[in-house]
């Protein structure tokens, strides 16, 4: 883990907001911050709605950002793009979406989808060049290069979901978002693309933004951990730091909520609850604060105190 | 629990997983595009309309040739001659003979009779009030209907689509401001501006068709706004934006092709509504140019003597009762094939 | 929601302005005057549209008519009925066509909902095709050959209705020719329906309700055709307003004196004013009833209700 | 302790009519309920654990039909026991003596399976009104408790809500109270936390348990997640291509399991200390059930497969009384082998957990 | 209305023909049909036959026109014309408007101004001209005030009209709708509300109005008890039906509701040897207009190829059947008697008749003066069944008979026809002229150079000569003379083939066989229900 170096990508107070109406707005995101290191997976996990796709594509800039400041690779990527400057974001920034038929074209063939980012940068060179780089790609994600002609509707899911790692992987890049990239998956295919995206960060220092609301899958492949709720970052760390002190009561819920493959001790667990509208919190007020190495929790002074001091791995264990 | 198969040792070795190779082939290799003609196939009406439109295609195209009269060709004394057709006429059908329900009576009479050199001459649909060979007729209506009705579709898919899917990917204010004209559009009632605008640019089959194609797009550019609304936020979309790609090249290269079958579907329906759109103006009398014939203007001009010599209406009707019909099979065939959101049964 | 209709309505009223003006420039452009006949001498005509004001400028002409209209006057008829008021013509005709229309629409709303619910139903047999050929056939047959078959058949031969309209007949009179106006709606609702009807039955929420043990006619009634109606209530707009422009054809066979066959007169006779009043009502007609849909649309779906107060902030 | 059985599948095998051919979604199910008990079925998706269930409740879609086997549901009717094979009934009396009266069901996906257009209290009300003619202020009543058995809070003021006013988690509620209004015998839960959050997930289990408690209800639980088999069921059915291919008491199948399918689901899930670099995966995908199966369907991604995997279908071995598995691993000729060492650990890693949580077997 | 017992004079197989309502209480009603709605119930402003047939119901002029359309005395009673034929005095006879007032000759000075009157926008103004009324031209101008218009009320009862020119058609005018008088005391009351529905409508003819709304489908009158001959009138009440449909005319007509009815095309062939139908000769002449600016259309020998390539006997047998006759004249026949008391038609010849080979010859001549050899026409036509039928078969006759000439037909409403007619942006228009008053001039003075209605723009400067003076000029004393000359004049536009001439109208209609007394007429008002009676 790399936190000397410079941070690959930097998200600095971001704050995305969607307008309803004229009179109404949705803070899907408010006030975020964070970085992600090259060669490292940052897992962001959270509630439904809390914000976690939002910061995803806010951060590729499918969306305008309200507010706030993204760079990467040193470049400001926040505000209108340059031209350099998209070209880099658009080929050295990637992203590999949840349902993995509905992120593929059905009405392109393999090569053409995996080859499209090529195609939109002019970096297919000839007709040849194209199909070995497909190729290539195909067997890396560990498809068959006879595949190429065929269509998504084709394949399994799992294999599909190997098409659209190809699909970003062909363009080196330096950071992939991954939206849910496996929560539509079975169990044992989830395992298989996990495997593979896990080999590919080992081959080529790839860093992912690993946004996922399965807990097991977050703390087994990230290096390190955000807890959004409310399109605020309430916890921030090393997934070891997040998992054996879980200060923040949101999260502290959310891993006591995380189902154990044990039968036995299974039955005798009550997850915990939080409530954010009777927990008396208010995350406007809060702001981080280190709890130790790379460990930030939101919340006032006070709150902090009165949490630290709690034995935060009892609770989570959630035996009644 | 053991049975006759034998379980030796042999039996029981371990080969591993033998798995990926057995993959590729669950999956089947057909093109989407055979499955969908297989399931379009196996609906018996689709088939049937599509087998009609074929027919009904190759005797717009043939039937006039077949009769040996010309469409306009005026006989004289052939005027309102009932069908006759050989070999059916000697089991007693028709044979050339009608009966008039005249005030006195009603009164049998066979034209070919009394015609002299009657008994060569053959009209399979009979003639008109003008002496006109019906099946030739028809068949040259027919043609004009359906070449109104393409023409119509094309103009319909071209302005409709391009102007729903633009409305639909730029949304916001670009989407308020179309929608709002069309609103406006839709709002004046469409036979009055066909009727309008058919009247300013002189009754003509260019008018004609210019008026329905001009008038006939809303439907279309609806399908193609609701279908470009939901695509664009699909994920594929997101992630050739992600890559990069332009608005234009997504709306063409990515949209398009996955809504396309769809607004295709659409316009066949848009098809009979551009003939009846036409028929409607040969009633109203600003139809076809005489004595060019389109079926609606068929229908219009032997309505008239539907309760005198019943038979010149029919086949204007049957063809284009089964012309819609065809149609509209093949477009619920089509549809039921195609679109997911009628799940497959 | 009151704010919403408000909006809505308002916006409706700019439609309309806009529709007029739109119609005010065709009729410009089209050929002929309505004071052509063979017999009048250009002089004459002169006279004449001197004293109709048509000599003004289009902008002027354009502005007093909105003016009058405002106060309800829609100008003089200048040739089908010379000098007459057209808001008296409007007032003596369009009830007979509305009348004629919502007969129509619910004789043809009830029949299709029948048809297309039972073909839906009994989806891909025997009952469904028939019930698809019916539909179709209704929608291919000329309203008018359809018309006057009827009235041959149940007017003339059988005597059960009259053959032509007469006011002082009552329902009876409107028997035929609602009938056959119906055709269309009966036809296109009925395939509607049938559609919607089997995207309804497929979905999620008919499983529970059949799993919690509902069935027949409840579970038809209650919750599929309540949510199939959701979307039918779309085409019954436009539908109602092809139904009123598309009655000309029956209104000459049964001799109604309606507004379809005013309109075609009008065009053909270049009769301005009595064209403008009968398209701004046909448009009117048109926004009001999508206007009602949209907030029937709010009754029948509850959802819609929630984003329109949410609308409204 | 005697168990009284509530329903009895056997041999079940359903079979539809698609346009790649004849699909055999089922192939010979047999499966058991007892009173008060939960019964889960896991498996891959596609592997026909709700068309299973949907045959059960007789809602099988209209290209659906079933090939053989019986269901039979045992009852008290007027104090009599009665036993009736629901193969047999007619939709008819399918609806109005068994759906929602006495078998009940909870669909997957809350967000669609509320009807949009009718408030959540009709729709409570709605089967006891059907099924019991019962008065509409004693149905109402009822209702709200229901809706606070489920807990969700001020109940009166939720009667009138339409489903969109509600958010997922509260929808599924909802569902189990629709599913809970006539007192049924069997509560069918077909994936109902799929689509919920964890914590919420967690909530649902918690108060299907707490029911389940109340009330005495059997359950049949349907999902993929061996997390929440754990914390709901007594027993486990392991469902592949078609067929239960393990049966057992959840600490059966978690700490003794037999199948190398069952392996491959306990070692795909990482639990809390999992660590490998590579989590184990069944490699490849399930198979085309509308292709004929020839031999046992899982060989092709099976490790441990054997030369007879090819040829034939193993039988059901049963192992305990509780406890069986169909692989032919467990046939008297079968070959030494060694469980995945992975697995070994996993059980290993429970055990201590275990003793984590201070709870001695 | 079934009538229960049948006048089974018709003794038809057909049991469904009923015959004209004699209604229990003894009521007889006659029905009628028209095909189209009433324009106008104002005499000043009808223009068309429907609603001058309503008006002249229930409005009464100066004179009637009997049986055989001769003008005989009505409102007044006895009329006086000075020795040079420009001044009339007329007496008015004691009778009563429906509102009780007494009819005066105010009410025809009142009437008359108005129509003249611009403010009023007449379209039928101009006839007044035609009559020959002094000053009528400058009143219609504007130039005059109306008052100068040259009626006067000597008192009451007495009638003065001054003539610019001695006119030989006056009286037969005097029965013509436009010069009907108006009651000014009801009109003035009423306002712009005249005609709008029963209640603002006046009578002073044999029958008042019951129920009336504008456009209305069905009219219905009654018997005016207090009109002065009312003993002589044998019906109780009148009724008009619109039925546009003509199948469902003779279904309404079969079933008893209708007594009076119109054939159509195909229909004819059913009932043309029904005892109870009838063929009515019509005036209207129709024709087709060469645009005589168009190239080749310029050259009278091509215009007469044209002319007498058509085979109108088979047009009128085939498209028409109404009893329509072919026209090889342009003056209608038993439209005017002459001087000799002859008809125009039965004292002069007839012109362009269908004859091929003359025709091929003519083309031929026409190619050389012309040298073309191929010649397209557009030919507009109205959108009428009719027009349209006969359109069809006069471009197949023209196109066999003249190899080399195509005609393109283009239909489109009456309107737009007539404007593109006015403007002359035409080749060839397929047209009608009606008379309005009972002598050729109402035709011959059509062509005169710049004549409004000369839409070919055709020129004889003879011919002009002819007209003018037959209107006001020398000719127009000597009615002989006067006669001849429009003979001549014909003759010199046909010879030259200003006009092609088609067909002259004639209509089929059925009559109930117990109804007798409709009287038809080819001027003016159609059909005249005053003197029908029902057995
Ligand atoms: N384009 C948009 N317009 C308006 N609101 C939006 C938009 N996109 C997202 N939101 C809102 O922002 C909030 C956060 O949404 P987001 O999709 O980021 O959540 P999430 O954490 O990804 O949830 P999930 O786990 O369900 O995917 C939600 O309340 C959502 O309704
Ligand atoms: N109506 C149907 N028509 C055709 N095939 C069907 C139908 N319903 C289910 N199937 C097929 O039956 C098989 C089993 O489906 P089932 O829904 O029982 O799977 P499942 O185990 O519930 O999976 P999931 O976890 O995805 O819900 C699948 O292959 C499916 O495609
Ligand atoms: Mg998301
Ligand atoms: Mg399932």
């Amino acid at each position: 883990m790399a936190s000397v170096s410079e941070p690959l990508l930097s998200v600095e107070n971001l704050k995305q907001h969607f307008k309803v109406n004229r009179h109404y707005s949705v803070k899907a995101v408010d006030g975020v911050s964070f970085n992600i290191y090259p060669g490292e997976t940052y897992g962001l996990v959270g509630e439904s709605g809390s914000g976690k796709s939002t910061i995803g594509r806010s951060v590729i800039r499918l969306h305008e950002i309200t507010d706030g400041e993204i760079r990467f690779k040193g470049l400001d990527i926040s505000n209108k793009l340059d031209k350099p400057t998209t070209e880099t974001l658009r080929t050295k920034m990637q992203m590999i979406f949840q349902d993995p038929m509905a992120s593929l074209n059905p009405r392109k063939n393999v090569m053409d989808i995996v080859a499209h980012g090529l195609d939109i940068h002019g970096k297919a060179g000839s007709k040849k060049e194209r199909a070995d780089r497909v190729m290539e790609i195909l067997e890396r994600v560990g498809l068959s290069r006879e595949f190429a002609g065929r269509f998504p509707s084709q394949f399994s899911g799992g294999q599909r979901q190997r098409l659209g790692i190809a699909r970003a992987l062909i363009m080196n890049p330096e950071l992939i978002i991954a939206d849910e990239a496996i929560s539509a998956l079975d169990v044992s295919i989830q395992a298989q693309i996990v495997n593979l995206m896990k080999e590919i960060q080992e081959e080529t220092n790839v860093a992912y933004l690993f946004i996922a609301h399965d807990l097991s899958m977050v703390r087994y492949i990230s290096d390190r951990i955000g807890v959004l709720h409310l399109g605020h970052m309430i916890e921030t760390g090393t997934t070891e730091e997040i998992f054996s002190n879980p200060i923040h009561p949101y999260t502290k819920s959310l891993i006591s909520a995380i189902p154990h493959p044990n039968s036995a001790i299974e039955k005798k667990r009550v997850a915990l609850t939080y409530d954010y509208e009777s927990s008396g919190l208010d995350y406007e007020q809060g702001s981080q604060h280190l709890v130790e190495g790379s460990h930030f929790v939101l919340g006032t002074a006070v709150e902090v105190a009165e949490w630290m001091k709690q034995d935060n791995q009892e609770d989570v264990l959630g035996l009644s | 629990m053991d049975n006759s198969i034998n379980k030796t040792a042999e039996s029981f070795k371990f080969i591993g997983t033998t798995g990926v190779l057995t993959i590729e082939e669950d999956y089947s290799e057909e093109a989407r595009w055979k499955q969908m003609i297989k399931r379009v196939a196996r609906n018996k009406g689709s088939v049937f309309g599509f087998v009609m439109i074929i027919f009904i295609s190759f005797m717009a195209f043939a039937g006039p040739l077949m009769s040996g009269y010309e469409f306009d060709q005026q006989i004289s004394g052939h005027e309102s001659m009932a069908p006759r057709i050989p070999l059916l006429e000697k089991v007693g059908l028709f044979d050339g003979s009608e009966t008039l329900k005249t005030s006195t009576g009603e009164l049998v009479v066979n034209k070919y009779e009394t015609l002299a050199g009657g008994e060569d001459v053959y009209h399979w649909f009979g003639t008109d009030v003008l002496g006109r060979d019906l099946f030739t007729r028809t068949w040259m209506g027919t043609r004009i209907s359906l070449y109104i009705a393409l023409v119509a579709v094309i103009a319909d898919v071209l302005i409709g689509m391009t102007y729903g899917m633009v409305s639909g990917y730029y949304g916001g204010r670009v989407d308020t401001i179309m929608q709002r004209v069309l609103e406006i559009i839709n709002g004046i009632p469409s036979l009055v501006v066909v009727t309008l605008l058919i009247i300013i640019l002189k009754p003509g089959l260019l008018s004609i068709t210019l008026a329905i194609a001009l008038t006939g797009w809303i439907g279309m550019s609806r399908i193609a706004r609701a279908s470009m609304l939901k695509l664009k936020e699909s994920e594929y979309v997101l992630a050739a934006r992600t890559m990069g790609a332009k608005d234009f090249p997504i709306m063409y290269k990515e949209v398009l092709p996955n809504i396309f079958s769809q607004l295709l579907i659409m316009s066949m329906f848009s098809i009979p509504n551009a003939i009846f759109t036409e028929a409607f103006l040969a009633f109203v009398g600003i139809g076809i140019p005489v004595p060019m014939a389109s079926l609606g203007s068929l229908i219009s001009e032997n309505f008239k003597s539907l309760t005198t010599h019943f038979y010149m209406i029919v086949p204007p009707v049957l063809v284009f009762a089964l012309l819609m019909l065809s149609f509209n099979l093949l477009a619920d065939g089509l549809r039921d094939a195609l679109d997911p959101t009628l799940k497959e049964v | 929601m009151k704010k919403y209709i408000a909006k809505r309505v308002l916006l409706s009223i700019l439609t309309l302005f806009v529709i007029i003006l739109v119609l005010f420039t065709l009729m410009q452009w089209m050929p002929g005057s309505p004071f052509n006949d063979e017999k009048l001498s250009i002089e004459q005509q002169m006279i004449l549209r001197e004293k109709y004001g048509l000599n003004d400028s289009v902008f002027v002409q354009f502005f007093r008519y909105l003016k009058n209209m405002l106060v309800g006057d829609f100008g003089d008829s200048y040739t089908i009925s010379k000098n007459t008021p057209v808001s008296l013509l409007l007032k003596n005709r369009l009830p007979i066509s509305l009348t004629l229309g919502a007969v129509s629409i619910v004789i043809g709303s009830i029949l299709g909902l029948i048809l297309g619910t039972v073909a839906a139903l009994k989806h891909n047999t025997m009952i469904d095709t028939a019930a698809t050929f019916f539909s179709v056939i209704g929608v291919s047959i000329p309203s008018y050959v359809f018309a006057l078959g009827l009235s041959y058949y149940l007017g003339f031969r059988l005597g059960w209705f009259p053959m032509l309209y007469s006011q002082d007949q009552g329902a009876v009179a409107y028997v035929l020719p609602a009938l056959a106006l119906s055709m269309t709606v009966t036809a296109t609702i009925a395939r509607f329906t049938r559609t919607e009807m089997i995207e309804v039955m497929n979905s999620d929420y008919m499983q529970l309700v059949e799993s919690k043990g509902v069935s027949g006619m409840q579970l038809i009634l209650k919750h599929a055709l309540r949510n199939a109606s959701i979307s039918i209530i779309t085409i019954l707009g436009p539908l109602i307003v092809s139904l009123m422009t598309g009655s000309l054809v029956v209104e000459k066979i049964f001799s109604i004196p309606g507004i379809g066959q005013l309109m075609i007169q009008a065009i053909q006779s270049n009769d301005y004013n009595v064209i403008l009043a009968l398209a701004f009502v046909y448009s009117a007609m048109y926004v009001g009833i999508m206007l009602v849909v949209d907030i029937l649309y709010g009754v029948l779906d509850p959802r819609i209700r929630l984003v329109k107060e949410n609308g409204n902030g | 302790m005697t168990r009284d059985k509530v329903l009895e599948i056997r041999d079940l095998a359903i079979s539809f009519k698609t346009s790649g051919g004849k699909l055999c979604a089922v192939r010979g199910v047999d499966l058991d309920l007892y009173r008060g008990e939960t019964v889960a079925i896991v498996g891959e998706s596609g592997s026909g654990k709700s068309v299973t269930v949907k045959a059960i409740m007789g809602i099988l879609s209209k290209n659906g039909a079933i090939e053989s086997g019986q269901i039979h549901y045992y009852y008290k009717d007027n104090d009599q026991d009665t036993c009736q094979d629901l193969l047999e009934l007619s939709k008819k009396q399918m609806r109005h003596t068994i759906n929602g009266k006495r078998i009940a069901m909870v669909f997957q996906d809350p967000m669609t399976s509320l009807d949009p257009t009718m408030s959540v209290g009709n729709q409570i009300m709605e089967g006891m009104l059907t099924h019991y003619q019962t008065p509409k202020k004693e149905a109402y009543e009822k209702a709200v408790r229901l809706l606070e058995l489920v807990g969700i809070t001020n109940p009166e003021a939720r009667m009138n809500n339409y489903p969109h006013h509600l958010s997922g988690g509260m929808r599924q509620r909802i569902v189990i109270a629709i599913a809970l209004a006539c007192d049924p015998d069997v509560l069918i839960c077909d994936e109902p936390t799929t689509a919920l959050d964890v914590t919420i997930q967690a909530k649902i289990l918690e108060l299907i348990q707490d029911i389940q408690e109340k009330t005495g209800i059997s359950v049949i639980y349907i999902t993929h997640d061996l997390g929440v088999v754990a914390k709901v069921a007594d027993y486990v059915n392991v469902m592949y291509a078609g067929k239960i291919v393990e049966k057992g008491t959840t600490d059966d199948i978690f700490y003794r399991p037999q199948h190398p399918y069952t392996w491959g689901l306990l070692l795909a899930m990482p639990d809390l200390d999992t660590k490998t670099s590579k989590l184990y995966s069944i490699p490849g995908n399930p198979p085309n059930m509308t292709k004929e199966i020839v031999g046992d369907p899982f060989y092709p991604r099976n490790n441990y497969a054997l030369e007879i995997d090819r040829r034939e279908e193993p039988p059901m071995f049963q192992l305990t009384h509780t406890h069986s598995a169909a692989t032919w691993l467990l046939s008297e000729h079968a070959p030494q082998y060694d469980l995945p060492q992975e697995l070994i650990e996993r059980i290993e890693r429970m055990r201590k957990e275990e003793a984590a949580y201070g709870i001695s077997k | 209305a079934c009538g229960t017992d049948s006048g089974n004079d018709s003794a038809d197989a057909n049991s469904n023909m009923d015959s004209a309502t004699t209604g229990t209480n003894g009521d007889k009603t006659l029905d009628v049909q028209f095909d189209v709605e009433v324009a106008s119930m104002d005499p000043q402003i009808g223009t068309d036959g429907a609603s001058f047939e309503v008006i002249s119901s229930i409005i009464e002029g100066l004179y009637q026109l009997d049986s055989s359309g001769d003008p005989v005395l009505g409102m007044a009673e006895s009329a006086e014309m000075s020795e040079d034929g420009l001044t009339y005095t007329f007496k008015l006879r004691d009778a009563s408007w429906t509102n009780g007032d007494p009819v005066t000759a105010d009410d025809f000075v009142y009437a008359w101004r108005r129509l003249a009157d611009p403010d009023t926008g007449s379209e039928y103004a101009y006839i007044m001209g035609i009559a020959g009324v002094e000053n009528a031209g400058d009143v219609i101008d504007g130039t005059a005030d109306p008052d100068q218009l040259g009626v006067t009320a000597l008192d009451d009862k007495t009638l003065e009209v001054k003539l610019s020119n001695p006119v030989p058609y006056f009286e037969s005018l005097m029965a013509f709708i436009s010069f009907f008088p108006m009651n000014q005391a009801f009109m003035e009351e009423v306002g712009d509300d005249y005609g709008t529905s029963a209640d603002t409508l006046i009578a002073n003819g044999a029958f008042k109005v019951e129920a009336y709304e504008p456009l209305t489908t069905s009219i219905k009158l009654v018997k005016n008890e207090d009109y002065y001959d009312a003993e002589n009138v044998a019906i109780d009440a009148l009724n008009f039906q619109v039925i546009k449909d003509s199948q469902q005319t003779m279904l309404s007509y079969q079933n008893g509701d209708i007594d009076v009815v119109a054939l159509a095309g195909e229909q004819v062939d059913l009932f043309k040897d029904d005892p109870e139908f009838v063929n009515i000769q019509d005036g209207f002449v129709w024709y087709i207009s060469p645009n005589t600016m168009v190239e080749g259309l310029d050259n009278a020998n091509l215009r007469k190829a044209i002319a007498t390539s058509i085979d109108k006997e088979s047009i009128v047998n085939t498209a028409l059947k109404d009893g329509s006759k072919p026209a090889n004249y342009i003056v209608p026949v038993d439209l005017a008697n002459g001087p000799d008391g002859e008809d125009f038609r039965s004292t002069t010849g007839t012109y362009l008749e269908y004859d091929p080979e003359a025709a091929v010859a003519l083309f031929e001549e026409a190619k050389d003066e012309l040298a073309a050899e191929e010649f397209t026409f557009s030919m507009l036509v109205e959108d009428t069944e009719s027009a349209v039928n006969v359109s069809q078969m006069l471009k197949s006759q023209i196109e066999e008979n003249l190899e080399g000439v195509t005609i393109e037909i283009e239909q489109m409403p009456k309107k737009t026809r007539l404007d593109r007619m006015k403007s002359k942006d035409y080749d060839l228009g397929l047209t009608r002229w009606g008379p309005d008053y009972a002598d050729p001039m109402t035709y011959l003075d059509l062509w005169v150079t710049d004549g409004s209605n000369n839409d070919g723009s055709w020129t004889n400067a003879e011919y002009d000569e002819l007209i003018f003076s037959s209107q006001n000029g020398e000719l127009s004393l000597d009615k002989e003379a006067r006669w001849e000359a429009l003979k001549e004049a014909e003759q010199i536009i046909l010879d030259d083939a200003s006009v092609l001439p088609v067909y002259q109208k004639g209509s089929a209609v059925m009559i109930k066989s117990n109804v007798s007394g409709v009287d038809f007429h080819s001027v003016g008002v159609p059909r005249v229900f005053k003197n029908a009676t029902i057995d």
